[in-house]
Parts: structure tokens; C-alpha cells; sequence
């Protein structure tokens, strides 16, 4: 979307200034994190990285529009969506740093976090297998006749899937109140979205009778406007609907990765397009905020993030005996067995 | 108390849940207007409403991964695959999510859900309707796989199963749904996961066993006047090691009787245990009676399905040692 | 599609009297051989069955328009299909008597063919499975630049498989020549269609990009006029095609199956909308047969079958032994072993 | 000969594979432009086209059964699961589809279909990048289950999984594919599947493991002086059962060591195995050292992996038995 076309259409106007500046202290905030985060992997301190930039406008829209009550299953790549809804820095440090303060007690990778007082439920690492759980979760919702409404965010690779599917398919049967949403960023890993598949994401939909939408997923706007119509209609009652959100992912798929190899970057940090930076310039356009103001932004998140990293490094380790834990409600014989042969073997 | 069958057993235990419990919600296909194509659910629909006894759409992975869901927020989901043959498409929801969400979430999330699923030879099913595939499910730690040899442990079973608050694999033996009857309380009761039967008391050999074997081996044994220690495992994960242990030990020879392929079978974990824990009390080899390690022919099913002969065999092989 | 309509564009002029009668044939032969082999199993002596009834046009339809090249992965209700591609009755007969004559040894239920001669692949039990190896076949076709397609067909139920999704994407992502028949009878055993999915089946090919059409599968004109136009467009290698056909399972879902359950009967055997009862006075007002030609049909029919079926019968069954067999090109000691342990324990 | 790696010497082996027969197809997610993310696939995608370097969707399902249907018909594909936790989508077409479709059409059909996939621990994955899942497939008659543990073996393993006519689960273990080097003959050769390799004579105890876990085993041995048998099987289904009989009678006490969960991995099957055939032969329990029954936790990694302090007690125990 065209901001002059955003202004004239008098959009941008339904957002208050303090909105947009809180959306933009996010996004710059969810940047500085991660940049901070894939340095701290260079040095050997965490130990991987699904980096969020590129991605973060998209994440916020879906952060300011979702309720308290509403349970987001998201995926790994969703940094400035787990910020927009308020989780502290310092649970995002802990899990990243697998220490004693983690709430998954140090058993996952980086960036598959779970915080269930934010309902942001769990992420695993195979791709789409969240999306059956979030269709189970609305069932739920709706038969114990709670508040809110199920999100859920994947990429475009996991449309592949079998349980995108499934998923889909039941939410359409049951007629749940789920809001699909797809952060198309172009890639799964080195596969470009047009070999992913032939068809435009927001129609597969049309497979299940659910109505689906195009966003551009790197303007905060067009983001916002384009979800507020889907959840409207999830919130309605009137069953799920799936929208993709166009977006681009600036850096490799992973610290493990080399895009180099299959790519050249379309868009890099802080370039024109960057969907940051072209927030940025909108604000500076409208006069809601001047430059000074912005290298402040920019200078309180990494004072923040500097002073929190410093602050989680001093936090223990796990303890190894608990890693036989948690596999049932309380272990068997066997996990309580080959727990003390693990310790007898110290 | 009269007598009753398993499906007959399970029907109304299940009945018996859902009046007792608004959470538990029966899904799968054909559980609803058909009750099921064993008719374990029969009746459930009219008395509980489609919001609670769902036909679902031909999906396994859909049908475990949304019950998953349910269960992590609030409900009690019982599941229904239709044969134990199809449930692999769901195979990944069953090793990489429902096994693991408790684990991964550092325990604040748990997976209260039981997979119902009848297994194994006796119908003419050929490939897909025969297998047994429990030992892909007692590989998978974080799972709790459960099979009941009687109407009576049904109940017991499924009730322990529903009381868990972690996902349960309820392998329930085809073959024996309607030829055992037993009485079976009218009342809900439970019978400990983790803990085996001891079915007859003998000093010679030991026979471990479970589910649908349980009636051959019994019949092997009483025809035969086999003085024999008989073990029904009930539970398959997590196994009763001081059950399996105790009479091997007291009998030294030592039989496991399973219906699924020899290779990596139950018996072989049964074998492992006892080599590394009892090998001194061993009077002759621990001898393996299972299916082949070949798909489940639709022509020569019976010949697939160990018969008291092969069992008779083993027992004269160990007790001749 | 109304006959008149169709006699007035022309439609049926195509056909020549020679065809119709032809498939007429197949048509009765194969509701002959379906109320035989449920006779059979009630008697015992064939073990199960999956009535065909009520989807002999579309079934015969696909036969009619496919080529001696062409794969078929079939599924296990297409009894009409393999009539008239030339299965001879002998072969149906061996299968589904499992006799050594069977040229699957026994091994699969009734139903379960596999007919390499006439390029009918494999059919198992698990539904959709098939899906994704007639896509590899089409890949295989066209790598090697061999002559023909690939045609698949399934139930309504399997199109919410994950082998559906899976085969759909991939067949477009290559561009593969695979013609999708959805042989929708309005039942996945007690499922109603409208509960499988909210979703039109022939709209699902849009989620892959892949052009779908309906047809009245009850009805052999519409059958091949729709079916012609999706062959045109797979044989001229533009890709995948979807025919969702309508049709209707007149029995029960199987020989285990009782479906006064779950659903009253809305076609019966004979009755004015049974599909051959259709192209009967269909032929019979346009002067094609007269209604003792019919009779003859029939008659001639039920002799061939029973002729057929008495003669298969006196075949012996397989020989035990060789269960053992085919696990691997050559048994693995552990085959080897089993099969001795077999023999000694007789 | 140089020395190489096994992504190197895996590397080299398929080139020259697609060079000579023009019936192997490469397919998988990022085999192609990216040459995987091991870099085994690397430079083949340029080499052959895109035709034969197959770069998929996200769908281990669609890339297992398209390979299966193309194997049917003619060709000789070589599919990659990018982790061997991935490969579950897929395992209804492994175990109801592949491994039965030569049974199921009486031998008229055949599945040459080899499947690589690097799985085991050590490249700090957590619970999804670093499963052993070998027991699923050694428990599925049908397929035939192969794990190299050097460059060498990787060649001629590879080579002889090609020239099979039935589907090859074929396990790489990703921590060793640039830890260890080897020579390795520049022409295509082959080694026979099912036949392990004897990697040290001894005759005081006997070590019986395979894959990720040889080279920690190997140095166990050799850092104490230990008088071992140490066995290397590579085929785990079919195993060699003679390589495990011999030398089990021949020193009376086993270890086995692997990185899968102890219950029900490959371990409880050679157990089962020796305790049926040379139970009169051994002179202690048979240990088996093994990854534990948890998911592979993410912090927890080296303490999951069977260590050489883990297989030294092990052997201490069975020989001071
Ligand atoms: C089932 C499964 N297969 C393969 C992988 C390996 N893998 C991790 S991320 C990824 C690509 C995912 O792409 P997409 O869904 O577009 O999300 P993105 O990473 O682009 O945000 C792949 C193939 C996986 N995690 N899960
Ligand atoms: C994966 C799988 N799940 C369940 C079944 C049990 N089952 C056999 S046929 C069937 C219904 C299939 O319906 P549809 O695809 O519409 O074909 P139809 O039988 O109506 O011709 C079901 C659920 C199965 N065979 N495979
Ligand atoms: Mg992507
Ligand atoms: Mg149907």
C-alpha cells in the first residue's frame, strides 16, 4: 500500500500517534534483539538463531490486533511478535540461553519457545505439526464457550505440509474461530515460495470453503487493515480464514545457514525497503515523530537489551538431573533408573 | 453382575465417563451416527450430542493432532482410530508433538489424551487390518501404551488411561472383542498403569504375554497341564520389570508370546531385561514366540498368529533345555 | 445433464451405437459381478467385498477414454474400471477367491488388484496412499519421455488425506500429467461428503493451481464430455487436471458394513435413477437396444460370471510356503528361518 | 587415494552414481541450489540439471512417496530427509506402502528407493535434530536399514543400498560427517549388506554397536588397553547373526552401544537374539549402554550420547562379573 493512498484513504488516521510510535519501538526493539541475539551466536554464548528481521511488521500487526485471551500458536521465526505481546526480554534471554531461569528448563533450541501467562502455547521444530493443536485449542475455546480466538503463524513452507491440511480442513468442518496466518517470506530455506507451489497461499483457502486475503506484511498499515477485516470475521464467529502476508526474510534461514548459495538479498537491514526503515520514513513524513527521536528509540532498545543479555549471563546453568523430568507427569522406573545411572557414572 | 464383552465393556464405560465428565469428548471416524465399526461407541451420539462424540473427516493425523489440542487446553479428548494399521499418518503428531509437549514445555503444558485403537490379526483383514504395531509405540518415550486381554481390564484400563494426565496408546485386541465375556463391575474402577496380571501361578516356566495372546496362551497351558507362571503385561510402557524379573527368576526358563513380528517385538525388550538383570537364574534360553517379519499375508493369517502348537513348542524347547 | 439437452447439441452423435452398447456391456457385467461376489461372501466363500454399484459410469467412462500407456492408480471400488480395460473376469476371480492362480499369491483382501499387464499399479487399504507414487509415476513417464499418463482415482474421503495434499502440490510444482478422478458417492462409509469437507471437491485443485471441473458420474455422457476436456488438457501436457465425478454407493460401504445406521437409501439397484438403469432407457428411447436385447445382456452376463467363477473355484489355494517370499527380492535369514520354523512346527 | 570425509566420500559416491546411470534420481528440501544443508548433494544440482536434482516442497510425505512411485516405474531415486526426526510425515508410505509393495503384488512391483537421512546427536539440535530413530524401521519387515560409521563404509554401503532392488532406509551419522577421515578408493565398489565388519579381534568381551556411536567406542577401547571383540554392524535389518553369535561364544560377554533410547533399540534386539541362541555360552548379563528414554534434550546433549566413561563402566561391570 501507498502511504500518500493510506493517508488519503484517512487510514492511518484511526491509529493515534502513540499506537504507531509504540508499534515502531517494537519493531526497532524486535531488530536490535536479534542482530544482538546472531552476534552472541558468532561468539559462542547462544547456540542458534532463526532470525526474525524482516519480518517484524507483520508480527506487531498481529500482536496489537490479538487479545489477552486469545492462544497464538506461532512459529520459531516470530521474535517481534512474542515483544508486541508483552513477553519481558528477560524470559526471551532466559530460553535463548537454555539457563536454570528458562521455563522449559534449558530442552529446546533457541527461539522455540513456549510462555503459557502470555497463551503463546509451544513451538517445536517440525515444520506445520502446531497447526492440528490450534484447531484442538479452538474446539476447546469454543465448546467450553471461553473468550478469544486462536492465531496461528507459519511460513509459506509449511502450506507443504500435511498437517496445514488437516488443519484447515477441520477448522473449515467444525467451523472454528481460527485466524491463519502465513508470513510468505519468500523462502523455505533455499526454495523460492513460486517452487514451494504454484498457487498464491491466501486462495488454498478455496480447499476448504475458507476466505482467504493478501497483506503486505512489511507495511504496518496495510498489515493492520487487511487482519483487522480477518479477525472481524473469526471474532464473528463465522469460522476460520487464512491470510498471507507477504513479507521477506533479510537474513539467512538460520546462523547455520548460507543464503549466499541460492540467493541474492532483495532487501537488507536499513535499506529503503526495509520495512523498518519505511515506517521510519512514513513517520518522519507525517511529522509524528523527528530523527532525533528516532536515535533515541534506537539507542534505549540496545541499552536494553545490552544491560538484560548481561544480566541473564549470570544465571546458572540447568541442572542435568532434571533433564529426566517432565517426560511423564512422574517418571518411571526407567527414566528414575537411568537417572541414577547417570549420576552414579559421574 | 452379568456377563459382558469387551465391547460391550468399553461401550459403557465410555458412556459411564462422558455422563461423569463434561471434558471427555469421544472423536474418530464413524464413532458417531455408526458408533463406531466395531461399535465400541455405539449409542454415544444420541446421548451426548455431536458436540462431544465427533465424526471426523478421514484424517488420523487431523483426528490425533486436534485432540492434542484439545487436551493441552482443558478437555479429555478419546480418540478412536479405526484400525491400529492406519494410524501412521498421525505418526508424527504421536513421536515429534503429543510424546514431547510435556518435556519440552518444561512441564507446563500435558497431553491428558487416549488413543483407542484396535489391533492385531482375527477379522480376515490381510495387510491392514491385522498389524500390531505396538513396539513403534513403546520405543517412543513419553508415551503410555496400554492393552487389555478382558472386559474386566478394559474398564479398569480405560479408566487409568482416562485419569492419566498424559497420552495414552489403547491397543485393544480386536480378536477378543466379542469372544470373552467376563463380569465387569457396574462402577468405575481402575487398574494400576505399570502393573501386570499374574494369571496362573507355576514353577516351570514363565510365559509373558499380553492382549490378544492372553486367551491362546491360557488355553495352551490349561489343555496341556503346563505348570506354568502366566504374565498378562497389561501395560507395555511403562513394562512391570519386577513382574518380568521376579518370575524369571523363580522359574528360570522363560517364554514371551506376541502377536506382532519377532524383530524388535515386545519380546525382545523382555529378553534384553531379563539378560541384564537375571542371567544367573537362567536355566535355558529365553525363546521368542511371535509373528513373522513379514506383512500380515490376508491367506495365512492363522498361520501368522502364533498358535497353541508353536506355543507348545517353545515350552517343550525351554523345558527340555 | 438432461439426454434431450445432450441429443440436442450433438453430443451423443459422437458415440457410436457400438460404444454405448459396449459400455453398457461392461456396465452390467460389472453390476453382475458385484451382486455375485456379495452372494459369494455371504456363502463364505469370498471373504469380504467393497460393492461397486452405483459408480459403474464414471468408472467406465475413465476406461473408455484411457490408453493402453497409461497408468492407473486405481483404488479399491473400481471393479467397472478394470472390466473395461480388459481385466479378464478369470484374473478378478483369482484375486478376490485368493486361489494360486492369484497373481498376488493371496496376500491382499478381496478388492485389493494389481493387474501390471493393463498398467493397474497396486491398490492397499490405507486411503490416499496411492496418491503420491501415481505422481512419482507421472514424473517417471516424463522423464523418460515415455508415451502416456497417469490417471488416479479415490474416494471423496481421501481427499482429506494427507497423500491428497501432498500429490496435488507436487503434480502441479512438476507439471505432471495426472488426470485426479474424485469418485465422489456421497459417503466415506457413514460420513456424509458435507461433513468431509465444506469445500466443493473440484475447487481444491485452486490451493495447488490446478483446474477442476464436476461431472455427473452417474451418467455416461457427462462422464466422458467432462473427462474428454480434462484429458485433452493433461495429454497436451499442461499439467494436472481434477474431475470431481458425483456418483453414488448404492450398497453398503462394504460386506462389513450396515448402513441403515447411518443413512436412508436415495438410489437402489434397478430403480429409475440407478446410473444403468439411466443409460438403458436412455438407449432404449433413442432405438439403440430393444428391451429384449437388455434381457439378452443380462442373461449373458450372469452366464459368463457364473461360468467364470465355478471354474476359478476349483483352483487350490496358495501354497502356505510362500508367505515367506517377496518380503525382499531374496528372504533375509530371518524370512529363511521363519519359514523353517513354520514347516517344522506342522 | 586421498584422505576424505563422509560428506565428501557420500558426495563423490552419489556424482558418480548420476554420472553412471541416468535412471538415479537426487530429490529432497535444498538438495539442489543449496547442495543440503550438510553439503552432501553439493555441485550435483549444476552438474545434472534440474530435471535429476530434485529440489522439493516442504512435504517428507510427497518426497518419499513421489520417490517410491518413480522407483516403481524405472527409476533409481536417492531421496534425502534432511533430519532423520523429519522423516515421520512419511512413515505411513514407509510402513504401508514401500516396505509392503512387493509382498502385496506378489513380487510384480519392487520399490528400489534408497532413502539418506542424517540423524544422532551432535550438532546441538535438540529435541529435532538429533533423534535415532532406527528401531521404527528395523521393526518394519520390508525394508532393509543400513548406517555407515566412516568414509569408506559410507561408498560401498551407498553403492550396494543403489544396486538393491528394495527400499534402503540409509542412516548417516551427521556428527561423523567431518570428524573423521579416510581413504576411500576412487571407483565405485561395494560392500555386502548385512555382513558387519569386525573392527578389533579380542576375546575378553565383545562390543557390539554401530554408526554414530563406533568411533567412541573404538577409543574407549584403545585408550584402555581393553582385549575386546568390537563389531561394527552397518546392516541393522538384516542383522548379521552369525557376526553376533561367533562373538558372543567366543568371549561370553556382550555390550551393545547405541545413541537410541535404550527401550526397545537395536540393543534389546541382539539381547534377545544371543539369549535364544548362546545363552549357555555367556558369563555375564549382557549390558546395554544407550541413549535414555527422554527426548533428546537441548542442554543435555553430551550427557545423552553414550560417553566413554558410560561404556567403561559397562565394561567393568561385565568383567568383573
Ligand atoms: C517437517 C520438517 N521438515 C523439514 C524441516 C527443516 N526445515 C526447517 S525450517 C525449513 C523451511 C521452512 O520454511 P517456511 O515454512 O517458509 O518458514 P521460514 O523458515 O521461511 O520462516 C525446513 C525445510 C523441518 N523443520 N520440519
Ligand atoms: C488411512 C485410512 N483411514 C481409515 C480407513 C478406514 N476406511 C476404509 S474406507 C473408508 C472411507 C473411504 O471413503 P471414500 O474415500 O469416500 O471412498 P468410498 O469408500 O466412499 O468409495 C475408511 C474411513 C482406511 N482404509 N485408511
Ligand atoms: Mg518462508
Ligand atoms: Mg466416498
Amino acid at each position: 500500500m501507498d502511504y500518500a493512498e493510506a493517508l488519503n484513504m484517512g487510514i492511518v488516521g484511526n491509529l493515534s500517534n502513540e499506537q504507531t510510535i509504540s508499534a515502531y519501538k517494537t519493531a526497532v526493539l524486535a531488530r536490535t534483539l536479534d542482530i544482538k541475539i546472531i552476534n552472541a551466536q558468532r561468539q559462542g554464548i547462544i547456540g542458534f538463531h532463526v532470525p526474525n528481521q524482516g519480518q517484524e511488521m507483520i508480527q506487531i500487526a498481529i500482536g496489537m490486533l490479538s487479545e489477552k485471551d486469545d492462544f497464538i500458536f506461532n512459529y520459531y521465526r516470530d521474535l517481534a511478535l512474542l515483544l508486541q505481546r508483552g513477553v519481558p526480554l528477560s524470559l526471551i534471554f532466559d530460553q535463548m540461553l537454555s539457563n536454570s531461569n528458562d521455563l522449559q528448563k534449558g530442552r529446546q533450541m533457541p527461539d522455540h519457545f513456549s510462555f503459557k501467562e502470555f497463551n503463546f502455547t509451544t513451538v517445536q521444530s517440525p515444520v506445520g505439526a502446531h497447526l492440528p493443536l490450534a484447531v484442538g485449542a479452538a474446539y476447546s475455546i469454543k465448546y467450553t464457550k471461553k473468550k478469544g480466538i486462536v492465531i496461528a503463524t507459519f511460513g509459506d513452507g509449511a502450506t507443504s505440509t500435511s498437517d496445514f491440511h488437516a488443519a484447515l480442513n477441520l477448522a473449515s468442518v467444525y467451523n472454528l474461530s481460527v485466524l491463519f496466518v502465513c508470513e510468505n517470506n519468500g523462502w523455505a530455506i533455499s526454495l523460492p515460495s513460486s517452487k514451494q507451489t504454484k498457487a498464491e497461499i491466501y486462495k488454498k483457502g478455496a480447499a476448504y470453503n475458507i476466505p482467504g486475503k493478501r497483506v503486505d506484511g512489511n507495511d504496518l498499515i496495510s498489515s493492520l487493515l487487511g487482519l483487522q477485516e480477518a479477525l472481524n470475521y473469526v471474532r464473528d464467529g463465522k469460522g476460520p480464514y487464512l491470510v498471507e502476508a507477504t513479507t521477506y526474510r533479510i537474513g539467512p534461514h538460520s546462523t547455520s545457514d548460507d543464503p549466499k548459495k541460492y540467493r541474492s538479498d532483495e532487501i537488507t537491514d536499513g535499506s529503503e525497503n526495509d520495512p523498518i526503515r519505511r515506517l521510519e520514513n512514513l513517520m518522519l513524513k507525517m511529522g509524528v515523530v523527528d530523527p532525533s527521536f528516532i536515535q533515541s528509540v534506537k539507542a534505549q532498545a540496545k541499552e536494553e537489551i545490552d544491560k538484560t543479555m548481561d544480566e541473564r549471563m549470570t544465571i546458572p546453568p540447568v541442572d542435568p538431573s532434571t533433564m529426566f523430568d517432565d517426560v511423564y507427569e512422574s517418571p518411571s522406573w526407567i527414566q528414575e533408573e537411568e537417572r541414577r545411572e547417570m549420576n552414579d557414572s559421574d | 453382575m452379568t456377563q459382558i464383552n469387551m465391547v460391550q465393556s468399553l461401550n459403557k464405560s465410555l458412556d459411564q465417563l462422558m455422563a461423569e465428565d463434561e471434558r471427555v469428548i469421544v472423536l474418530g471416524e464413524d464413532v458417531g451416527r455408526d458408533g463406531g465399526v466395531f461399535r465400541v461407541t455405539d449409542t454415544l451420539l444420541n446421548k451426548y450430542g455431536e458436540e462431544r462424540v465427533i465424526d471426523t473427516p478421514l484424517s488420523e493425523l487431523g483426528i490425533i493432532g486436534m485432540a492434542a489440542g484439545m487436551a493441552m487446553h482443558g478437555l479429555k479428548p478419546i480418540a478412536e482410530i479405526q484400525f491400529q494399521d492406519f494410524i501412521y499418518p498421525a505418526f508424527d503428531q504421536i513421536v515429534n508433538n503429543i510424546s514431547k509437549i510435556r518435556y519440552r514445555t518444561g512441564g507446563r503444558y500435558s497431553i491428558p489424551l487416549v488413543i483407542r485403537t484396535p489391533y492385531g490379526g482375527g477379522v480376515r483383514g490381510g495387510l491392514y487390518h491385522s498389524q500390531s504395531g505396538e513396539s513403534y509405540f513403546v520405543h517412543t518415550a513419553g508415551l503410555t501404551v496400554i492393552t487389555p486381554s478382558n472386559p474386566y481390564d478394559a474398564k479398569g484400563l480405560l479408566v487409568s488411561a482416562y485419569k492419566r494426565n498424559d497420552p495414552v496408546i489403547f491397543l485393544e485386541p480386536k480378536r477378543l472383542y466379542r469372544s470373552v465375556k467376563a463380569e465387569v463391575p457396574d462402577g468405575l474402577f481402575e487398574i494400576e498403569i505399570g502393573k501386570a496380571a499374574k494369571l496362573k501361578e507355576g514353577d516351570e516356566v514363565s510365559i509373558i504375554t499380553y492382549g490378544s495372546m492372553v486367551p491362546t496362551v491360557m488355553n495352551t497351558v490349561e489343555k496341556n497341564g503346563i505348570n506354568a507362571d502366566v504374565i498378562d503385561l497389561r501395560t507395555l510402557l511403562p513394562m512391570d520389570i519386577d513382574a518380568i524379573i521376579k518370575t524369571a527368576k523363580k522359574t528360570g526358563r522363560v517364554i514371551t508370546v506376541h502377536e506382532a513380528p519377532r524383530t524388535l517385538g515386545v519380546g525382545a525388550e523382555i529378553s534384553a531385561l531379563i539378560a541384564e538383570r537375571a542371567l544367573d537364574s537362567l536355566l535355558a534360553p529365553i525363546v521368542r514366540v511371535a509373528g513373522y517379519d513379514i506383512p500380515f499375508s490376508y491367506s495365512h493369517e492363522d498361520l501368522n498368529i502364533p498358535s497353541e502348537k508353536r506355543i507348545m513348542s517353545a515350552i517343550n524347547r525351554v523345558l527340555e533345555y
